[in-house]
């Protein structure tokens, strides 16, 4: 009998085998706390009652949500979390580099096979490199912050097997969407999702994070990629034996399997206001938007980015409709600079926004107010998140999104 | 066993319903309150009494990881929750504050928004007569549950209390 | 009769030969700016008009600027308001496309204009030799219905400038110290006129910053001569003078000036008023949370340009953030083609879109309770960039972008 | 009969309404904040036909016509300076707020007097004692008279 990748990776770190429902108690490798979270969590942790945190090095902070501030207590979190930092010897601060999900790989510090927890619910990101790692309550950060541990239940796992190549207006922001659409924004809950096949294969890890990313948005406790040559490069560690057995078993026990062919899949938006709400994008041509998100953990990589530069260079956005494009961390601004892509944006009318999770978490970033259509490439439509009850938010890839904002109105790239 | 006057809401009530991200960095739960559940029912907040419970449909609590949803739910003074299905971060965190959830697939669809319900926990709730069976959590949560929350689990650990 | 440059605009904008200080004139209005600043309120008095018209819908520019990426549900009502009148009315309409001033001195002020603006910086035209006033949404709704308004025309104090600057030494640090000198008030209701020798080696930036900054002082308007800078400038965006003015030899000034540009040192103006200034040399006790470059004031390519070179090869400092916001689209481009961009990035600074920003601290970069910013935006009143409780120094780019490095107070050349 | 609030030489406008403010849809919303920096409770205490008093220099800074308009909505029947920014003045009288220069009045009033003003004759009665003040330029109290600058729009 065989395992699937996340049995594989919790049986590691615990030392024994493990089956689905079991409740197993883990050794944390990774914790990131984003700036929201930070006081909640500190506050808790002292209320514990413990004296110290249990490996300075494996605690990262990311300042990202409040990045330009937009309230006057914004930056309250940012000293709670840089007195926290310095009272228990954190090595790991980010104050301004860019999303808590972005850098948690970008930056070296997540790896195949670890199992991380952080203080948010896209914190699943982080099966793109083939890590165990899930979003969790502050309280619970709190405990593991004293303790380096927390009890899991073992998921079952939903394989989805994705063979063939792509058509050419489909990313990955397609693929999920419709999973989510087909499994429905409960449907994952407490499963794992395991990606394979020839499509996924063929992905880069910046289109693989798209999908981890938004497995949460099926109820998923993690959504896993199986570590590759790719990943190894991405991650700057040798493509060894170890890494290569991290992979679901063929003859492991899957919950369930389903099967995609690539040339099935069509460009799609999630619409109002659930992200289980998955319509073609060809169906809802003609809907005006009045502003074009780019950019959150979801799909603000180079990646993204090229895509957008792509269909929009030479072109403009329509008149009164606005773009905005929210790099998602540092590091793929300065490259996209490098490479002429945020000057092509520049240049077709975009407003281009300093590294953070912007728009996305409602907070600024381009707030819209009632009767507003915004199509945007991030992760949530639900009702309220981006302004109003009454603003529409459509989610879908950067290439929809890139076609829609010079159009005025939802297009097929 | 307590009663309590049933408050009905529907399917995929997501976090950002329970409490909008712009409320989230408000540095006490106290001040979250009035906003708990604005963006669907803006008068919800005031009208919820302690004692009172929600109702609802699948994937309760679908979405982000923030803790201050089941937070500000318990300090509305929520006795418990029953839903047909909850998404699984807010159902760790809502125990990780001693909230009660009951995870029951009838009742739902069988009861109104203003009726009363007697809740015997980790047995069953009766509603306009019908009983409704409930299952019990696993052994590690009612800990946590009894200990009234993660937090005062861990003081106990750490010998505080 | 000898006139002013402010009272020559003024004749020819109210039809008549001359005209003189203290004299109340009724003046057709060249161009009418607004920004979202204002805007919304200024819609709806509109629509609550007997008979709403607009006497030449040719003459408007609108401009979102101010809280552009919106940040939160009331103010993207306001810009919606805004967006849809501009687009029913064919008003000439900017969004997101940089800081109101520095869209009209790249795209629309010319040489001889009486320009309104519903913001009190549209004193920066002046150094374009145009007349640029801010108002109040009341007179900018009288102005746009009318075509007109009444004006008072001011007195005039006549700065000559002699010399030149010393090296890291900036207009921003000459303006600080004249409006120290004069106080906040020592201009209120007069013109501040900038002429002499000195004035031709410094550049349009340096002009608008001048210019742009002596509503501080209390000014109706500044203005400056229009030379060979002011008209090189005009004819690279393509546009020609309306007219141009200069104060008659025997004009009379209410004070006039004597300034050697090459006594002035770097400058901060403390807090909380724009006239309490120091030596940029005697703050470096105070510890910084947050540094800002851009502005109407100070947000062009020249004031990238000085503060990257500051900071190429250096970082910021670790606690503090460092906010780069170019003051238009063009300056965004070109400091994009030259490399600024990434220097900034390269040192941890955050590059923004560009906007009103931190400058009006109700968007992006907000300060908390008891933080501390330098800035080269234009005011450092109480709470001006966030908390009530919290403190902003003014400084030029050059001194913002080394405390930024620093974390503290400090001149470029001591870092 | 109002009460007087006293503020400090060189007011801002950024005291008198905050710039997170200035985008609300309309006064009514805005109004609740006005002074919050330098007197958090004046909106709440101040009461129709109250004056403001201050030093010199009133209403300096930006060219937001909110402040006096806030002011005008909490029913703040007129501000009595030593001297005021020039477009706070022109705002202020364009909306139909009367702005009053008095150099003597705010050396001789405390926060919380009574005081009574008669803008026709240009007197105001404090404490019982009588001041005058300088009238307004025939231009403005054109304006004032008709109520307003919009007033005469509508004519």
């Amino acid at each position: 009998m065989g395992y699937t990748l996340v049995e594989k990776i919790i049986a590691k770190k615990v030392g024994h085998e493990v089956k689905p429902g079991d409740i197993v108690t883990v050794p944390v490798d990774w914790c990131m706390i984003d700036d929201i979270m930070v006081p909640f969590a500190v506050q808790k942790f002292e209320e514990m009652g413990f004296d110290k945190v249990y490996d300075p090095e494996k605690v990262v902070l990311i300042y990202d949500h409040f990045l330009p501030a937009t309230q006057t207590d914004d930056s309250r979190h940012f000293r709670v979390g840089d007195e926290f930092a310095e009272k228990y010897g954190l090595k790991h601060v980010h104050r301004t580099d860019g999303i808590c999900h972005q850098l948690m790989t970008e930056a070296g510090y997540v790896k195949p096979g670890d199992i991380a927890f952080g203080t948010d619910s896209h914190t699943v990101t982080y099966g793109c490199v083939g890590a165990f790692s899930t979003g969790i309550g502050y309280t619970e950060m709190a405990g593991i912050l004293g303790t380096g541990q927390l009890w899991i239940k073992v998921p079952e796992t939903i394989k989805i097997e994705i063979d063939g190549t792509l058509p050419g207006n489909v990313t990955s922001k397609d693929i999920i969407l419709r999973i989510i659409g087909d499994l429905t924004a409960s449907g994952a809950t407490y499963n794992s999702l395991e990606f394979t096949g020839s499509t996924v294969d063929a992905m880069s890890v910046a289109s693989r994070m798209t999908i981890s990313n938004m497995s949460v948005e099926a109820g998923a406790k993690c959504g896993l990629f199986a570590p590759d040559d790719k990943t190894c490069d991405y991650c700057k560690i040798p493509y060894d034996d170890e890494i290569k057995d991290l992979h679901g078993d063929d003859n492991a026990s899957y919950a369930k399997i389903l099967r995609y062919r690539a040339e099935d899949f069509v460009p799609v938006c999630a619409c109002p206001s659930l992200v289980d709400n998955i319509k073609p994008v060809s169906e809802l041509k003609g809907t005006k938007v009045d502003q074009v998100f780019l950019g959150s953990c979801t799909n603000g990589r180079l990646e993204d980015l090229r895509t957008a530069a792509t269909i929009l260079k030479g072109k403009h956005i329509a008149p009164y409709v606005k773009m905005i494009v929210t790099p998602a961390s540092r590091k793929i601004y300065r490259a996209a600079l490098a490479d002429g892509t945020l000057e092509i944006l520049s240049d077709a009318g975009a407003i281009i926004t300093t590294p953070g999770c912007g728009l996305c978490c409602g907070r600024g970033g381009g707030i819209l107010s009632d009767g507003e259509v915004v199509v945007a490439t991030n992760n949530r439509n639900f009702l309220g998140r981006m302004g109003t009850s009454k603003v529409q938010i459509y989610l879908a890839s950067p290439a929809t999104a890139a076609a829609t904002a010079i159009a005025g109105e939802i297009t097929e790239a | 066993m307590f009663s309590a006057k049933i408050w009905k809401l529907g399917d995929d009530i997501d976090t950002d319903i329970i409490l909008p991200t712009e409320y989230l960095a408000f540095e006490t739960v106290q001040e979250m309150k009035p906003y708990a559940f604005s963006p669907l029912r803006p008068d919800l907040a005031s009208k919820i009494q302690p004692g009172d419970m929600i109702v609802a449909g699948n994937n309760f609590g679908c979405g982000s990881s923030r803790e201050q949803a089941p937070e500000v739910v318990k300090a509305l003074g929520v006795s418990c929750i029953v839903a047909k299905s909850y998404a699984r971060i807010f159902f760790r965190n809502a125990i990780n504050n001693g909230l009660l959830l009951i995870e029951q697939p009838d009742l739902f669809d069988e009861v109104s928004e203003g009726d009363i319900a007697e809740v015997t926990p980790g047995k069953e709730i009766k509603v306009n007569g019908k009983s409704y069976d409930i299952a019990s959590l696993p052994d590690n949560l009612t800990e946590i549950l009894e200990a009234g929350g993660l937090v005062k689990a861990m003081r106990k650990r750490n010998g505080l209390d | 009769m000898a006139m002013t440059m402010a009272e020559k605009i003024i004749a020819a904008a109210a039809g008549k030969e001359s005209c003189k200080a203290g004299d109340i004139e009724t003046v057709t209005v060249d161009k009418m700016m607004s920004n979202d600043g204002t805007t919304h309120l200024t819609i709806d008095m509109y629509n609550n008009l007997k008979n709403p018209h607009i006497a030449d819908v040719s003459k408007l520019v609108w401009i979102i600027d101010h809280n552009i990426p919106a940040d939160s549900p009331k103010t993207a009502a306001s810009h919606k308001k805004m967006r849809e009148f501009a687009k029913e009315n064919g008003i000439t309409f900017y969004e997101g496309e940089g800081v109101c001033h520095q869209i009209m001195m790249e795209n629309h002020v010319r040489p001889g204009e009486l320009i309104f603006g519903a913001d009190s910086h549209t004193c920066a035209y002046g150094a374009l030799g145009a007349f640029g006033t801010g108002v109040g949404c009341t007179d900018y709704l009288y102005s746009i219905v009318t075509g007109t308004s009444w004006l008072l025309v001011p007195e005039t104090i006549r700065f000559n400038l002699h010399g030149s600057l010393k090296p890291g030494v900036y207009a921003r640090d000459l303006i600080l110290t004249i409006i120290g000198k004069i106080s906040a008030n020592g201009a209120n209701y007069k013109a501040m006129e900038f002429a002499g020798e000195g004035l031709h080696d410094l550049s349009i930036a340096d002009r608008i910053a001048i210019c742009n900054l002596c509503v501080e002082a209390g000014a109706k308007t500044a203005l400056m001569e229009v030379d060979d800078v002011a008209m090189d400038y005009l004819k690279e965006h393509g546009r020609e003078p309306k007219a141009i003015f200069k104060s008659d030899d025997d004009a009379e000034f209410s004070e006039v000036y004597d300034i050697d540009l090459s006594e002035i040192e770097p400058i901060v103006a403390k807090p909380h008023f724009v006239d309490n200034i120091a030596p940029a040399k005697d703050c470096s006790d105070v510890k910084i949370d947050e540094a800002f470059l851009g502005s109407c004031n100070n947000g062009r390519i020249e004031d990238l340009r000085v503060g990257a070179a500051v900071i190429k090869g250096k970082h910021v400092h670790p606690k503090v953030r460092f906010f780069v916001v170019p003051a238009s689209r063009a300056v965004y481009k070109q400091a994009l083609k030259e490399g600024l961009l990434d220097i900034f990035m390269e040192a941890g600074a955050m590059v923004m879109n560009p906007n009103c920003s931190v400058c009006w601290g109700a968007c992006q970069g907000v300060i908390g309770e008891g933080e501390t910013l330098i800035s080269t935006g234009t005011r450092n009143f109480k709470g001006r960039a966030g908390h009530k409780d919290s403190f902003v120094y003014l400084a030029s780019a050059a001194t913002v972008a080394a405390s930024a490095v620093a974390g503290y107070i400090t001149v470029a050349e001591d870092l | 009969m109002g009460k007087v609030f006293k503020f400090h030489k060189d007011v801002d406008t950024d005291q008198i309404i905050a710039s997170q403010y200035l985008l609300f849809p309309t006064i009514d919303e805005m109004k609740v904040h006005t002074f919050e920096s330098l007197n958090s409770e004046f909106a709440s205490q101040v009461k129709p036909g109250d004056f403001v008093v201050a030093d010199e220099n009133f209403g300096c800074g930006s060219s937001r016509e909110q402040a006096p308009s806030v002011l005008k909505a909490l029913g703040v029947k007129a501000v009595i300076a030593k001297s005021f920014a020039r477009i706070f003045y022109r705002n202020s009288i364009n909306i139909g707020m009367p702005v009053i220069v008095s150099k003597e009045l705010y050396d001789v009033v405390k926060d919380g007097d009574d005081m009574e003003l008669d803008l026709l004759s240009g007197k105001i009665l404090a404490n019982g004692k009588e001041y005058s003040c300088t009238k307004l330029p025939a231009k403005m109290q054109e304006i004032l008279d008709q109520g307003g600058l919009i007033a005469s729009l509508n004519k």
